[in-house]
């Protein structure tokens, strides 16, 4: 079956992925899906405000997704809805696995997610540019999370639906995984699947999700790798942040799976 | 405390529980139907300590501009302090709002209610059907019993009289929602690399991660949720498709 | 004159009360009332937040009063309304006078009133519950406080309005009032009464407090009475709270007044 | 302070009061008209050293489904920060919602608007009549003081012109609301068992408890509000009722 | 040009300022700027809150300005607007360069102004109130602050425009002014002006500003000075406020420009 | 932090700058048009290392009532938290508030938009224009930034095709809003007794005083707005006046 936008079914929309946008942050990324855009910035590790959050062995990753009033085809009220609410909540969980919380006991990590244009598949682009953020950020992490969604239309599967898709398919089943422990960190459905086109959903999302990881990685190697342009470039005018902790997020790194070997 | 969460998990670790159950044993569960007559319906569900009730208000008003042929549902959750002393009066917390659009979902992506048959005048006019889940008693669990709450209370709803806008709360009529469905959810919670399901509160409060799987009355799965801080592997995520599809058979048959 | 459900005047509407209906609170209790549900529970003494309520010398008894959503004819919107706050503040008044709150310097006791269904005399519902809850939380107290509502239909005095009497009274008159010191706690009127009348509600509703405190009463020794089926039930499965502080409140209890004499 | 609180206790088990006045004498008392042009009516009582602003702003607005013949009537009390120390910016306290919840209760079981002559048209259309209660100085007893302001104001109303479903806000007509009563609030404290009336802001620091006696213009109670965290005897109440039907004829007067 | 009430293009409103007028407060003093009527009132120093906006170097001037219900044509809502939000702030600025904050460091000062009816001019009407009131209790100031809002009609610039002139205007400039250091504090302008008419309004509205500072040192004379009646009767009642610091604040006191050399 | 502080203070006395600007000289602008395709309109504003866009979503509303012939304008402001790690979550602070009013002010003081012919049915049906400042990165004059975004974002505007009383935003159709000006902003900060246009960050932290002074096409002021908490002489704001009228042309060719 054919795509409106003549994609195969296992495609990624075209994808852009920048870190290092916002100089205010200690990390920041924006990532493009198609027309779907999503900026993430990190703060921290800082003091954690109210100290009620703080935890006392470990760091807690503050979560925010929120929708600019313009990103949405009706003007979106600012503020928080529930729906942003359990984005936030979920986004959360599905990037704690990922970094070494433990390292930094009673701070906070604080995220910040902001699509400014939605068109289908945005908590999967916010996860994609919050992973990258963080390890712009230099926090220690595991590996990066790569998001991807699946759906089912007609009899195929279909990867990374676009908004008019999204109206047709059988179910909308946004992944987030971990490709160098193969974990699953978000999952949800809606929809109408039997229990095996779930399972074959389930999979296409995950393929997805190691192609997005490859992107992901190049954008922190055009950030911060020996030939990154910007780096020379920022290295004059600031001080620049050692990517050390980026390092160990990328799987080719030795240091990080050590890291994972004693924490574990 | 701490000691406490130890032992669970070294129970876990065995594939055993501080309640002797299971792995795939729920709590006993008692469904009372229609124990709030102000409400056009209302279940009360009790799975173990946890006490749940979900009520239902029918109401009028325009549809949503892109669905204008369309009843609309609400889903609301409240954790009211009176249930645990970890609940806090304000709006709706996190756990609150996921417990209300996870319920929401199973509802809307079964088709539980035709929704097309609760539009009045297109464009105009339909009904409102408002879910309200209140929960009394925290005591684990609350995605399941508030999800069986809801769809009992649904199914019990007599829909009051319309005398032109204006609802007549007094006169209920014979007429019920047009449901078509009911879906059932069953939560896991993985604790130790193992499974189970029905996580008692103790059991919330270790676990590493949890799905809900919510299917319709055909086996097919509606709605998925996973929650926690840790990861599933695909394995077990589809090996819990395989137990739900089971234990929902069992579920159903409370709801008839 | 006959009433509609063909009570007499001085009757109450048929009565339930249940202690111990919430497992997670140190105290809680049930009330119907008719039609009328209420359910009550307790947490603590524990620590006040926020700390700027807490008081020196007592304890401070944080009362909210709330309506379910589906507890009335028209759906009632969740969240604080002008009503449900006074109810809360004169509910508060009406228990404290009853409670050793000078025994837990600088704590909080902390009680929730949910109205389950509401068919009028929902905040004397409410007070019955509360009393229940505190003392099945073992809080020392001076007497239970029991709440009837009347009013004046006709030429008579009516007590425990429902719903539909309460559109024909000449005024609604809900009391709290402590049998023990014969103390009325709670007075609020709403109507059209002489003076001579209103004497007259008053002293109806007054009575009413005495056959409700009757049965609040039972319902403790149902709880923690020596033939308490529930209780043993109970120290079963969990360490059973010692009902002293129960004792206290009730008349037959003679640690309660030597207490009330020492602290007085 | 707390040796203050002690003179005024000491006083008070003797019947006497800090400014030398007796149980059932008030301060002195000035009530002025419309001191705000702006609004529709307003009156500015001043009670000793408390202060109190009252205006009435007009509206048009949709009568309640469940009396769709009568205006609406809103009274709303703001403890406004210039007033005390101890009032804070946020929504209305504990105290301000009793406050106006405690005037409105006056003002409507009296009937001293006939709110039925204010429906322009049933079901649609009706007088909306907002009160709105201003604290400048806070020194003791708001609640008699907003009652009489509330009342003094709501009588010089001049209605604004009614142009379709616009108000002419700049033309006030010569109408006046229909008013038919002038219910008169009598407020006591109970302090070391004694009854004082009109408590001053010390008085009310320490008080054990307090009742406000709302009578209509023949004498019947309308109203009736206890407070304060401790109990009253029924005699006290008895006798409350009688000291309240002598003094609100005085009060009345400053009314007219 | 003629003004609809009468008044030449330079005369202000008539002018009413009466300072002391709320018993609880600090200080505190009203203004009737035509029918625009403020009342200001201060509280403090004293302890900020919330803790995190504690200035370590100074004290901080927590401004707020509303309006009442009934003060407006149309009703007002009570709660915060943004324009009462933005007025707060302006407010703020328009006094603090006047206060001597430095002498009070890690406190709060309090002022709140509220509008009791608004005709045109209410923030300059708040300012004038504010700043007697911060004088009335004896906070230590560089100067008193004036303020006066001037427009152009016709050819003509207009000095503390009335309702129905605000309509007709060209521009509306509010200005604040301190007349001692001849130093501009408010500012602010909505309109259509060339810049030589610009430079005309704000030359008119500093001349209303020095204008009104006599009617505000007048006010406090009537307080304060040696002849006023209130200061005697106050005296007898309560402890009186002693009013040095008012004094700083007159042209009259050389304390005022000493203090001034030795801060700056 | 101090020490820098006191560096750009020093530099500041001597009318430098940390990065060697003069005194009236702009930090690089760009200006990219649409890129928010979803938007009626968009703009996103460099300026240095500052960045905002703003986004215009048309709508239809109910006019003002005492502007029934008149389309509605709102302006409105969030300080995202992305932005600067001294944003906060939550309502606009007193900054935000004041940048979406400044704006607000510039568009409608100079009539950029002819709010006349956004009528489309008098007391009944117009045009809503809102402009949503979104600030992505923030280091230095917010104001200036927002300002020619929005103004850019606006005359960047293809209305939606209008069916009845819905809009179908699907289908932009070629018709622009009525724009009629290009209102310009120029931002000054008082440092040291001196003046300097374009402050960035470090220098809006330990600024005087701060003044916009927002002229349209033909030099007119149509909008002021002082803050900071020191003074200006009446000298200084003269001379802001002179400099502004020469800066603004050049900033206006940006918008062209």
């Amino acid at each position: 079956m054919k795509r409106k936008d003549k994609r195969k079914p296992g495609d990624l929309r075209s994808v852009e992925i920048k870190a290092g946008v916002i100089e205010q942050a200690d990390g920041s990324a924006m990532v493009k899906m198609g027309r779907t855009i999503a900026v993430a910035a990190v703060y921290g590790p800082r003091e954690m405000h109210p100290r009620r959050m703080r935890k006392s062995e470990r760091a807690f990753l503050k979560t925010t997704y929120r929708m600019a009033p313009f990103s949405t085809t009706d003007r979106c009220r600012p503020g928080r809805s529930r729906r942003s609410q359990e984005i936030s909540m979920v986004t959360r969980e599905a990037l704690e696995p990922a970094i070494f919380l433990e390292e930094f006991p009673k701070t906070g990590i604080y995220l910040f997610i902001e699509i400014i244009q939605a068109d289908a598949g945005t908590r999967t682009a916010g996860i994609n540019a919050a992973s990258v953020a963080l390890a712009d950020a230099g926090i220690p992490m595991r590996d990066l999370v790569a998001s991807v969604a699946a759906g089912k239309i007609g009899k195929d599967y279909f990867l990374d639906l676009e908004y008019k898709e999204e109206e047709e398919t059988a179910a909308d089943v946004p992944v987030a995984y971990m490709p160098r422990t193969k974990e699953i960190t978000l999952l949800q459905m809606d929809g109408d699947l039997s229990v095996k086109d779930m399972k074959g959903v389930l999979q296409t999302a995950i393929k997805g999700c190691e192609i997005m990881y490859e992107k992901q990685k190049q954008a922190l190697r055009e950030r911060w790798g020996p030939n990154a342009a910007d780096v020379k470039k920022e290295l004059k005018t600031k001080t620049a942040k050692p990517p050390s902790g980026t390092l160990r997020g990328t799987p080719s790194g030795a240091q990080a799976s050590t890291k994972t070997e004693k924490k574990r | 405390m701490i000691i406490q969460n130890q032992h669970v998990l070294n129970m876990a670790s065995k594939g055993q529980r501080i309640d002797n159950r299971g792995q795939d044993e729920y709590r006993e569960i008692d469904i009372e139907r229609n124990p709030v007559e102000k409400a056009e319906g209302s279940a009360k569900v009790t799975l173990g300590k946890t006490i749940v009730i979900a009520g239902i208000k029918m109401g009028i008003g325009k549809p949503f501009s892109d669905r204008p042929d369309e009843g609309v549902l609400m889903v609301n959750a409240e954790f009211s302090p009176i249930a645990s002393p970890n609940f806090e009066i304000g709006p709706p917390g996190d756990d609150a709002v996921e417990l209300a659009r996870v319920v929401d979902r199973g509802i809307r992506e079964s088709h539980a209610i035709d929704l097309r048959k609760l539009c009045i005048e297109k464009d105009e006019k339909v009904w409102m059907v408002n879910v309200d889940i209140h929960i009394i008693n925290h005591s684990g669990n609350l995605i399941d019993a508030s999800a069986m709450a809801s769809i009992a209370a649904l199914w019990e709803v007599r829909l009051p009289e319309l005398k032109g806008n204006e609802i007549n709360y007094d006169k209920k009529t014979s007429k019920r929602l047009p449901m078509t469905a009911k879906p059932v959810p069953v939560t896991f919670v993985k604790m130790e690399g193992n499974l189970f399901m029905d996580p008692g509160l103790e059991e919330e409060e270790v676990m590493e991660a949890r799905l809900t799987v919510t299917t319709r009355d055909n086996g097919n799965i509606v709605s998925l949720q996973k929650g926690g801080a840790k990861p599933f592997t695909q394995d077990e995520i589809e090996n819990a498709f395989a137990l739900a599809e089971k234990k929902t058979k069992e579920l159903r048959k409370l709801l008839n």
